[in-house]
C-alpha cells in the first residue's frame, strides 16, 4: 500500500510539473488530468474510497471537460504556443519561485511535526461521509446548496434568450 | 479443478476476454438484426451466417493504413482512442457476473462506473480537438456537452437504487434484489437511466458526436485503422456495458426470473446474465434501427428539463417512501 | 402543469410504438435476395448498360446530334458527326467511357430520337479499365429497345435516303415555287 | 448610322425607367438596357423592316391608360416620358412565333444550327412549348448552293434577313424571295454555287438552319463542343477578327467575331471557308525533316534534332514573311541580326510596302478602318481590286455609298434605322464611288464611274484631281477630254463630301499609285480635315513586316545578292516573292537552307532542314493589318507534339509574352504592341480564361479510345487562355473574349450582351492598338515625286478565291478557284494575232489559257496572280507572251465566270444591248 501510495503521489508531483511548464494547453490539461487521478489514487490508498471515486467524477470527469470544452471555443493555436514559451522564462517565475520558497519549507516542517497517521487502515465509508454532511456540517452543507441553487437561477437567467416574448 | 472466485486471474481473463470477444461479434450482431428490421439480409456470406464477418472486418481494420495527419496533435491524437477502450473496460472489474464470478468487488462499484464513464469523455474529445479538424471538432464539442449534461441524470437516477440497496457495491446490489427486482420501484430511474446510457455511449438515436449526415463523421473523421477500430469497439463494449448495468441494477443480475432453476448456481448465473444483457443490447440496436436523431437543441433540452426534473422527482419520492418505511 | 407532462407522456409512447412496429418487421418478408445465388427480377425502366437502338427500319436511330454528349454530367459520351451521301447523319463514332458513366440517365432522357436507352443489364466489371470504354459497335444492338415504333427520320423534316420532302408525318408535298396558285 | 450624338430621353419599360436615344429604334435600345426582347427581322447591322412582328411590345398613352396598344419595337422611336411594357405583350409575342413554328420541321438534332439557333431561343423565351398545330407541314424542295453554303428550305420562318444581307448590303444578285404567302422560297433560280464573295454570313445571318456551313457540317460539332480562341484572319491585310472552332484536333469552322473598329458583323468567303488546309495532311507539315541533299528524299527527325540543326546554323541569314507573325519574324531577326535579316518579298513589293509604311507615318489624313470606310460618303479606290484583294473593305464601300440615302432620310425625317423606307427614298441615288482600274472591277455596280485605265494613267488622273485642291501638286499632261471630264466629277464630289476616302494598296503592284493616293489625300487634307487614306497592304502581316525593317532596303532580290551559304526561311514560299530563275540560283548556292513552315512549298522541297510549324489556329502571336492596327491571336488548340510555334523553333527559351514585349521596346513604331493583350500573368480571381464552354461535352471519353486513363489538362505556355473549361466566364470579364454566349442567347446573337450598346464598342475585350495612330501635324511631309520609271503593260489580276497561299490550300476554296491564265483586251489580241480561247506561252511559265474581256483595259495584258501554272514575278514588269496556237483547253477549263466580276460585267452589256 505505501508503494502505491507514493508511487501516485510521484506521479502527481510530476504530473503537475509538467502542468505548469506546457505551453501547449491541451497537454497541460491532460497532465493535469493525470495528476487529479494520481491523487484520488493518494485517496484511495489513504482510505477514502469515496473522496477518491469523488476526485474523479466531479473533478478529472465534470470540471476538466468544462475546461476542455472552452478551450475548444478559443481556436487557440500556435500565438498562444509563443506566449506561453515567454512566460515560462526563468525571469518571470523564479521570483514568486523564491518567495513561496519558505512557506513549502514551512508546510514540509508542519507535516513532519504531524503524528504519523496510517490512515489506511480505517476505510471511511460512504455512509460515514453521509452521516458526517448531515449531522454535524448540515448547515454548511445547506449554504452550499443555496449557493449552487443561486448559482443555478443566476445561469438559467443568464442563458435565457431574451427575444422569447 | 479452476479457481472460481472473484479476482482470480482465470476469472478476470475470462471476464475481459469474453467482453471483448462479445463486444466484437456484436457489430454482426447490429447489422444482422438491423436487417432483419429492415426487411434485407444482412452480412452472411463470411463463414455460418456470415459470423466470419467480424473477423473480416478486423482483418481489414488492421491491415487499413494507420494514418496521423500531418496538421493533427500527434500526441494527443495517438493517446485519444485507447482511453475509451481502456476506461470501458475498467468499468466491466467491478460487473458482478454470476455468484464468485466477478474481477472486483469494490465497495465503491457504482461510483467507480460513473467515475470510468465520465473520464470516457476524454476519449472523444482529446480525439476530436487533436484532429485538427472542423467536422471533427463540432464532433468532439457536442460529445462533451451531450455527456458532461446526461452524467448528471445518470448519476441523480442511479441513487434511487442506492438508497433502495444501501450500498454501492454492485453485488451486494444484486443481492438485495432478491425479494424482487428494482424495475418496479425504479421504473422511472430505469427509463432515466437507459436514455442517459445510449447518449453517454453516443449511440442512435443521441449518435450527434458522429451524425455523418451532418459533420461526416464528426469526432472520428481523422482516424483510420487500428485507431479507429478502437473507437469502433469501445462503442460496443460502451453498448454491453450498458446493458450488463441495467441488468445489475434493475433487473437483478444473475438472479433467475420467477425463481426459474437454482438461485446461486454459477452456470445458470452467467446463463441469465447473458440472456438479461443480449436482450438489452437488441434493445439498442432496435432503438437505432427505428429512432431518428434528434436535433441537438432538442437533445439537450430534453435532458435538462424533462429527464433532470424526473429523475429528482424520483429521487425525492424515493427518499419519502425509505423514510416512511423506515419510521 | 399536467398538460407538459402529458405532452412528453405522448412524445414517449410515439416512441415506444415506432419501437414496437419496428420490432414487428421481424416477422415480415426480406425485400432483397442474394443475388449471384437468385436473379433478381429487373424492372424495364432499370437504368444500367446503355445501347444505342435501331429504328423499326433497322437503321441506325442516332442522329449523332450530341445532345446526349451534353447532358452527360460526367462528359463521358463522345461522339463525331457524318452523314451517308443521302444526307442521312448518323455517329462517325460513338464513345461511352463507362468507367466514368454514373447511369444517371439523362443522356436517355436527352435523346430526342431514342437511339440511346439504358437496359436493366447492370453486370459490367471489368478486370481492366480500358475494357469499359464501349464503341459504336459494341453499343448497337439489332432492335428498337424500350420504344418499338418511333423512327425519328419519318417525323423530321430532312430528306434521306428512302423519304424524300413531304413524305414524312403530317407533311404536304413540296411547293411548286415557279406557281402562284393558292 | 445617325449622325452625332442626341440629347437621351427617358422612358419606363415595365416600371423600369431607362435612357435612351430617341434617334435609334426602340427594339436596339431595349436590348442595349439589357433587357431580352425576342426580335428575327432585325439586325443591328441591317435595321429594321418590322417583318417577323416578334419584337412586340405595349405603349401606353399616358399614365391613365391601362391596356395600351401594341407597337413593334423595331419600327418605333422611344417617346420621351413614354411608359412601355414588355409583359404585357407576351402572349402577343407566343402566338407569333407560334404562327411561326407551324411549318418548322422537327430538324433540331439533325440541324447544323441546333444549340447555337437564334429561332430555339427565341422560341424559349417567347414561351410557346407546346405545338398545338396537327395539321400538315408546308415542305419545300432544297437547293445546291455550291461548296460552301448548305440549304434547308423548310426550316425558313421567312424574315427576309438573308435577302436583305445578301441583295441589300452585300449587293449579290443570285439570292432572292420566290413565290407567295405561306410557299415564300429563298434560294436561287436554278441551282448553283452562290456567287457573292460573303455568301457564308447567311450562316451566320440566318436566325434558323436554312443556310448553314456545308464545309462545317462536314466535320460537325456543336457550338458547345468547339474549343475556340479569339483569333485574326490570315487570309488578308484587313485583319478581321474571327473565331475559329476545334475539335478531336481539327479546326473545324470559323465564323466572326465581332469588332466594331474592323469587321464589324461579317467576314468574306475567304476567311471563313479557307483554313481547311490546317487539317489537311496532304499540304501540312507536321514532322520535321533533313535532306542530306536539295534533291535528296527527306529524313524524319526529332525536334530536339531540327533545333540543334537550326542553332548551328551560324552566320544565316534570315529572310521573313508577310504571312508569319510580327512575333516570329521578330524572333528571326533577333537570331541572324538586324543586318541579316531580310523581308521575304520582292523588290518590288518591298518598295511599295516601304513607301506605304512611309506615307502612314507622314500623312495627314486619316488612316481609315473598316468603320470609318463605311462611314465615308465619297470614295475614289486606285487601282485595287478590293473585292478581290481585301473583300471585307469592299463590302464597308458598299456600305458607304448609302450616304446618299441617309441625307435624302434626314432631309424627309425618316428615321436612319426604317430600312426599307430609306432604301425605297433613295432608289438607285448614291454617294460617289469613283473606281479607277484597269479592269472590271465587282464594285462596279455601285459605283458612279469605273474607270477603265492603267495603273499610269490612274495616277495621273489622281495627281489631276489633287491638283485642283493643291496647286503646289503637278497638274500633269496626257490627259485626253474623257479624262479631264472624270477628274472634274471627281473633284466636285469631293468638294461636297463631309468625309472622303481614298483607296489604293500594294496589290496593284504600283508604286505611282500608291504616291498619289497619298499626295491626293494630302492636298485633300487641307480643304477637308476629315479626309480618310486607306492604303491596303499585302497579306495578313505585310506592314508588320515593314515595321520590323526600320527604313533598311533589304528586301528578297537583296538577300539573293549577298551570296550567303547558308538561309533562315519562316512561312514563306521565296517562288511566289521572285522570278522562279533568280530563287533557283539562289538555292542552288546555299549549303544550308532551313525552312520553318506550315504547309509544303516549293522552297520547302528543296531545303535541308524542314521544321512543322503551327498554323495561326495553333499558336499565337500578333498581326498588323492595313491600318497599322496590331491584333492579338491565340491558338484555338495545341497541334501534336511533332509541330511547334515558329517562334518556338527560332527562340525555344524565349515565350511568346517576352517576344511580343522585347517587339514593343525595340521597334520605334510597336510601343502599342505591349498593351495588346491583358498581359502574361493576368487572371481573375486566379482563373485563367477558358477556350471551351462551360458545356463542353465528352472530356473523359473522347481520348478514352487511346487510353482510358485521363491525361492532365493541356497547358498553354504562351498564354492567358487555359485548354480546358475551367475559368472566367465572359459574361463576368472578358478581357479576352472568344465565344459569345449569354443565358437564354445561345446564338451569335447574344454579342450585344457584351456590347456596350447595340452595335457599340465590346466592353472589355480588346479591338486591337493603331500603332501608327500619333499625329504629328507639325512636319507635314511635302508631297511624293510620282515614280515614273513604271512600265504599265501588265498588271496583277487577284482572286479571293486562289490567290492567297494558304487559303488555296484549302479544299471548299479549291472548289471554287481556278488554274492561272492570262487576260487581255479582244483588240490587243487582234493587233498581236491571239486566238479567242488559245493559250499563250509565257516566258519561263508554259503555257496558260488566254482570255480576252471588254473589260480589260487596252494596251495592258492581265496576269493571275496566286494561281497553280504561273508566276506573276516571272512575268512583272516586262511580260513576254507567245501566242500557243497547238494549246488544247482541258475540259474542266471553265472560261465562263473566271474573273469574278464577268457575270456582272455581263449583266451591263446585256443591259446595254
Amino acid at each position: 500500500m505505501m508503494l502505491l501510495f507514493y508511487t501516485a503521489a510521484a506521479v502527481a508531483i510530476l504530473a503537475t510539473l509538467m502542468v505548469i511548464t506546457r505551453t501547449n494547453v491541451v497537454h497541460a490539461l491532460l497532465y493535469f488530468i493525470v495528476s487529479l487521478i494520481a491523487v484520488a489514487v493518494v485517496f484511495y490508498t489513504l482510505g477514502a474510497t469515496f473522496a477518491a471515486a469523488l476526485e474523479v467524477i466531479v473533478y478529472a470527469g465534470a470540471i476538466m471537460v468544462l475546461f476542455l470544452f472552452v478551450m475548444m471555443m478559443l481556436n487557440l493555436g500556435q500565438s498562444t504556443q509563443e506566449q506561453e514559451k515567454v512566460w515560462l522564462k526563468p525571469r518571470l517565475w523564479l521570483g514568486p519561485c523564491l518567495l513561496s520558497l519558505p512557506l513549502l519549507v514551512e508546510l514540509v516542517w508542519m507535516i513532519r511535526q504531524a503524528p504519523d497517521a496510517n490512515a489506511a487502515h480505517s476505510i471511511i465509508e460512504a455512509r460515514d461521509i453521509g452521516a458526517a454532511l448531515f449531522g454535524p456540517y448540515v448547515l454548511a452543507v445547506e449554504l452550499a446548496s443555496l449557493l449552487l441553487l443561486a448559482g443555478l437561477v443566476a445561469a438559467n437567467h443568464l442563458a435565457r434568450r431574451e427575444d422569447r416574448s | 479443478m479452476f479457481d472460481i472466485e472473484v479476482g482470480s486471474a482465470l476469472v478476470m481473463g475470462l471476464i475481459l476476454g469474453g467482453v471483448i470477444l462479445i463486444s466484437a461479434w456484436l457489430i454482426w450482431l447490429e447489422r444482422r438484426l438491423l436487417g432483419v428490421w429492415q426487411d434485407r439480409l444482412g452480412p452472411n456470406r463470411v463463414g455460418p451466417l456470415g459470423l466470419g464477418q467480424v473477423i473480416a472486418d478486423m482483418f481489414k481494420i488492421f491491415t487499413k493504413e494507420d494514418w496521423v495527419p500531418p496538421f493533427a496533435d500527434k500526441l494527443v491524437f495517438m493517446v485519444a482512442p485507447p482511453i475509451i477502450m481502456i476506461c470501458i473496460l475498467l468499468s466491466f472489474a467491478v460487473i458482478p457476473i454470476a455468484p464468485n464470478v466477478g474481477i472486483i468487488d469494490l465497495n465503491i462499484g457504482l461510483l467507480w462506473i460513473l467515475a470510468m464513464a465520465s473520464l470516457a469523455a476524454y476519449s472523444v474529445m482529446l480525439g476530436g480537438l487533436a484532429s485538427n479538424n472542423k467536422y471533427a471538432l463540432l464532433g468532439s464539442l457536442r460529445a462533451a456537452a451531450q455527456m458532461v449534461s446526461y452524467e448528471v441524470f445518470m448519476g441523480i437516477s442511479l441513487l434511487g437504487v442506492v438508497m433502495l440497496s444501501g450500498t454501492f457495491n454492485l453485488r451486494e446490489i444484486v443481492e438485495s434484489q432478491r425479494d424482487g427486482w428494482y424495475i418496479l420501484p425504479q421504473f422511472f430511474a430505469f427509463i432515466v437511466f437507459a436514455i442517459a446510457s445510449v447518449a453517454e455511449s453516443h449511440r442512435l438515436p443521441f449518435d450527434l458526436p458522429e451524425a455523418e449526415q451532418e459533420i461526416v463523421a464528426g469526432f472520428h473523421t481523422e482516424y483510420s485503422g487500428m485507431k479507429f477500430g478502437m473507437f469502433f469497439v469501445g462503442e460496443y463494449i460502451g453498448v454491453l456495458l450498458a446493458s450488463a448495468l441495467m441488468t445489475v441494477l434493475f433487473f437483478g443480475g444473475w438472479l433467475p426470473p420467477f425463481g426459474i432453476g437454482p438461485e446461486d448456481s454459477i452456470v445458470a448465473g452467467i446463463f441469465w446474465m447473458l440472456l438479461k444483457t443480449m436482450v438489452f443490447v437488441c434493445f439498442f440496436v432496435l432503438m437505432r434501427a427505428a429512432i431518428p436523431r434528434p436535433r441537438y437543441d432538442q437533445l439537450m433540452s430534453y435532458g435538462w428539463l424533462v429527464l433532470l426534473p424526473l429523475s429528482l422527482i424520483n429521487l425525492l419520492i424515493t427518499g419519502a417512501v425509505i423514510l416512511f418505511q423506515g419510521a | 402543469m399536467l398538460k407538459p407532462v402529458w405532452e412528453q407522456v405522448k412524445v414517449l409512447w410515439s416512441q415506444v410504438r415506432t419501437l414496437g412496429m419496428v420490432l414487428a418487421h421481424t416477422f415480415s418478408k426480406k425485400d432483397t435476395v442474394e443475388y449471384p445465388d437468385t436473379e433478381p427480377y429487373m424492372f424495364p425502366r432499370w437504368r444500367g448498360r446503355i445501347i444505342l437502338s435501331r429504328d423499326p427500319d433497322g437503321e441506325e436511330r442516332c442522329v449523332a446530334c450530341n445532345l446526349c454528349a451534353v447532358a452527360c454530367p460526367v462528359d463521358c459520351i463522345a461522339l463525331q458527326k457524318t452523314e451517308d451521301e443521302e444526307g442521312r447523319w448518323y455517329p462517325e463514332f460513338f464513345r461511352i467511357n463507362f468507367s466514368r458513366c454514373i447511369m444517371c440517365g439523362f443522356c436517355e432522357e436527352a435523346c430526342p430520337t431514342h437511339a440511346i436507352q439504358l437496359t436493366p443489364d447492370f453486370e459490367m466489371a471489368e478486370y481492366e479499365r480500358q475494357d469499359m470504354v464501349w464503341e459504336k459497335e459494341h453499343l448497337l444492338i439489332n432492335g428498337t429497345g424500350k420504344y418499338q415504333d418511333y423512327n425519328y427520320y419519318r417525323v423530321a423534316g430532312k430528306s434521306i435516303g428512302g423519304k424524300d420532302k413531304g413524305e414524312a408525318q403530317n407533311e404536304q408535298p413540296p411547293v411548286d415555287r415557279r406557281s402562284l396558285l393558292p | 448610322m445617325a449622325d452625332g450624338m442626341s440629347e437621351k430621353v427617358s422612358i419606363t419599360i415595365d416600371n423600369q425607367a431607362i435612357e435612351v436615344d430617341p434617334d435609334k429604334n426602340l427594339l436596339e435600345e431595349v436590348l442595349s438596357a439589357g433587357l431580352d426582347l425576342p426580335y428575327f427581322c432585325w439586325h443591328p447591322s441591317m435595321d429594321s423592316v418590322g417583318s417577323c412582328r416578334q419584337c412586340a411590345m405595349t405603349e401606353y398613352a399616358d399614365e391613365e391608360d391601362q391596356h395600351g396598344r401594341l407597337i413593334m419595337a423595331c419600327m418605333s422611336s422611344p417617346r420621351d416620358g413614354a411608359r412601355y411594357s414588355l409583359q404585357a405583350a407576351a402572349d402577343f409575342r407566343a402566338e407569333i412565333i407560334e404562327g411561326m413554328m407551324i411549318s418548322h420541321p422537327h430538324d433540331c438534332a439533325v440541324c447544323e444550327e441546333g444549340g447555337e439557333c437564334h429561332l430555339q431561343d427565341m422560341t424559349v423565351m417567347s414561351g410557346h412549348t407546346y405545338r398545338r398545330y396537327d395539321g400538315t407541314k408546308v415542305t419545300h424542295r432544297n437547293q445546291n448552293l455550291g461548296p460552301f453554303i448548305g440549304h434547308e428550305m423548310n426550316r425558313c420562318i421567312t424574315c427576309y434577313r438573308c435577302v436583305r444581307f445578301y441583295r441589300d448590303y452585300a449587293g449579290g444578285t443570285d439570292l432572292g424571295a420566290q413565290a407567295s404567302h405561306h410557299h415564300v422560297y429563298f434560294g436561287r433560280y436554278d441551282d448553283g454555287p452562290l456567287e457573292s464573295e460573303f455568301s457564308g454570313n447567311l450562316a451566320e445571318v440566318c436566325p434558323t438552319g436554312v443556310f448553314t456551313d456545308k464545309v462545317f457540317s462536314k466535320h460537325y460539332s456543336r457550338k458547345w463542343d468547339l474549343q475556340t480562341s479569339p483569333s485574326i484572319c490570315a487570309g488578308c491585310s484587313i485583319g478581321c477578327n474571327i473565331n475559329p472552332g476545334e475539335r478531336y484536333g481539327t479546326l473545324r469552322r470559323v465564323v466572326n467575331r465581332y469588332n466594331d473598329e474592323v469587321n464589324g458583323y461579317f467576314i468574306c468567303d475567304r476567311g471563313r471557308f479557307g483554313t481547311g488546309y490546317v487539317n489537311d495532311d496532304a499540304v501540312r507539315i507536321r514532322q520535321s525533316m533533313t535532306r542530306s541533299s536539295q534533291d535528296a528524299d527527306p529524313v524524319l527527325v526529332s525536334n530536339a534534332d531540327a533545333l540543334q540543326q537550326l542553332q548551328d546554323m551560324s552566320g544565316a541569314i534570315g529572310i521573313g514573311s508577310p504571312r508569319a507573325s510580327m512575333e516570329a519574324n521578330f524572333a528571326l531577326r533577333e537570331k541572324v541580326g538586324k543586318a541579316n535579316f531580310y523581308a521575304g518579298l520582292s523588290q518590288q513589293e518591298f518598295a511599295i510596302l516601304q513607301q506605304i509604311l512611309s506615307i502612314y507615318q507622314d500623312t495627314p489624313a486619316h488612316i481609315a478602318s473598316l468603320k470609318d470606310v463605311e462611314a465615308s460618303d465619297a470614295v475614289l479606290i486606285l487601282g485595287e481590286d478590293l473585292t478581290n484583294t481585301a473583300a471585307r473593305m469592299a463590302l464597308a464601300v458598299r456600305q458607304s455609298v448609302r450616304h446618299r440615302s441617309f441625307e435624302k432620310a434626314a432631309e424627309q425625317k425618316i428615321p436612319l434605322w426604317h430600312d426599307a423606307a430609306v432604301r425605297k427614298l433613295a432608289m438607285d441615288e448614291r454617294s460617289p464611288l469613283y473606281i479607277l482600274s484597269p479592269h472590271a472591277t465587282r464594285l462596279d455596280d455601285v459605283s458612279e464611274t469605273t474607270h477603265i485605265c492603267n495603273a499610269g494613267q490612274a495616277a495621273r488622273i489622281a495627281a489631276a484631281v489633287a491638283s485642283r485642291f493643291d496647286k503646289e501638286v503637278l497638274a500633269p499632261e496626257k490627259l485626253d477630254k474623257a479624262e479631264q471630264a472624270l477628274v472634274k466629277r471627281i473633284t466636285a464630289s469631293f468638294k461636297g463630301a463631309r468625309q472622303p476616302l481614298i483607296i489604293a494598296g500594294s496589290n496593284s503592284m504600283s508604286l505611282p499609285l500608291v504616291q498619289s493616293a497619298a499626295n491626293l489625300a494630302q492636298a485633300l487634307y487641307q480643304k477637308n480635315e476629315l479626309t480618310q487614306l486607306a492604303l491596303v497592304g499585302s497579306e495578313a502581316n505585310g506592314l508588320g513586316l515593314m515595321l520590323l525593317m526600320e527604313d533598311s532596303q533589304q528586301d528578297l532580290q537583296q538577300a539573293f545578292a549577298t551570296g550567303t551559304q547558308s538561309a533562315i526561311v519562316v512561312e514563306n514560299d521565296l517562288y511566289r516573292r521572285a522570278p522562279t530563275a533568280e530563287v533557283d540560283h539562289f538555292i542552288a548556292g546555299l549549303e544550308q537552307l532551313a525552312v520553318i513552315d506550315n504547309i509544303k512549298t516549293r522552297t520547302g522541297e528543296q531545303a535541308h532542314l524542314v521544321c512543322a510549324s503551327a498554323t495561326f489556329a495553333e499558336s499565337s502571336g500578333t498581326f498588323v493589318n492595313y491600318e497599322g492596327r496590331a491584333q492579338h491571336y491565340y491558338a484555338t488548340f495545341k497541334p501534336v507534339d511533332s509541330i511547334l510555334p515558329a517562334t518556338r523553333w527560332l527562340a525555344p527559351e524565349t515565350s511568346l509574352a517576352t517576344l511580343t514585349q522585347a517587339c514593343s521596346q525595340t521597334l520605334a513604331n510597336c510601343a502599342g504592341m505591349a498593351d495588346l493583350t491583358p498581359g502574361q500573368d493576368y487572371h481573375y480571381a486566379g482563373l485563367l480564361v477558358p477556350r471551351q464552354q462551360f458545356r463542353y461535352s465528352g472530356r473523359t471519353a473522347m481520348r478514352a479510345n487511346k487510353n482510358v486513363h485521363e491525361p492532365k489538362q493541356e497547358q498553354d505556355p504562351d498564354g492567358i487562355m487555359s485548354y480546358s473549361m475551367e475559368g472566367v466566364s465572359p459574361l463576368k470579364e472578358a478581357r479576352v473574349f472568344n465565344t459569345p454566349w449569354a443565358p437564354g442567347w445561345n446564338s451569335n446573337q447574344s454579342v450585344f450582351k457584351f456590347q456596350d450598346e447595340v452595335g457599340g464598342h465590346l466592353k472589355q475585350s480588346s479591338i486591337g492598338v493603331r500603332l501608327l495612330d500619333k499625329r504629328n501635324s507639325a512636319e507635314e511631309g511635302g508631297y511624293i515625286a510620282l515614280d515614273s520609271s513604271e512600265k504599265n503593260t501588265a498588271f496583277p489580276l487577284y482572286h479571293l478565291f486562289g490567290s492567297e497561299e494558304l487559303s488555296a490550300q484549302s479544299q471548299a476554296i479549291q472548289a471554287r478557284a481556278t488554274s492561272a491564265y492570262v487576260a487581255m483586251n479582244p483588240a490587243d489580241a487582234d493587233r498581236l494575232g491571239f486566238n479567242a480561247g488559245g493559250g499563250v506561252t509565257v516566258q519561263g511559265n508554259g503555257v496558260v489559257p488566254l482570255l480576252l474581256r471588254d473589260s480589260i483595259a487596252t494596251g495592258s495584258v492581265g496576269i493571275s496572280v496566286g494561281l497553280p501554272g504561273l508566276n506573276v514575278h516571272d512575268v512583272l514588269p516586262d511580260v513576254s507572251l507567245e501566242p500557243a496556237p497547238q494549246w488544247q483547253a482541258p475540259p474542266q477549263w471553265q472560261p465562263d465566270n473566271i474573273i469574278v466580276s464577268d457575270r456582272l460585267h455581263k449583266l451591263h452589256e446585256q443591259e446595254g444591248d
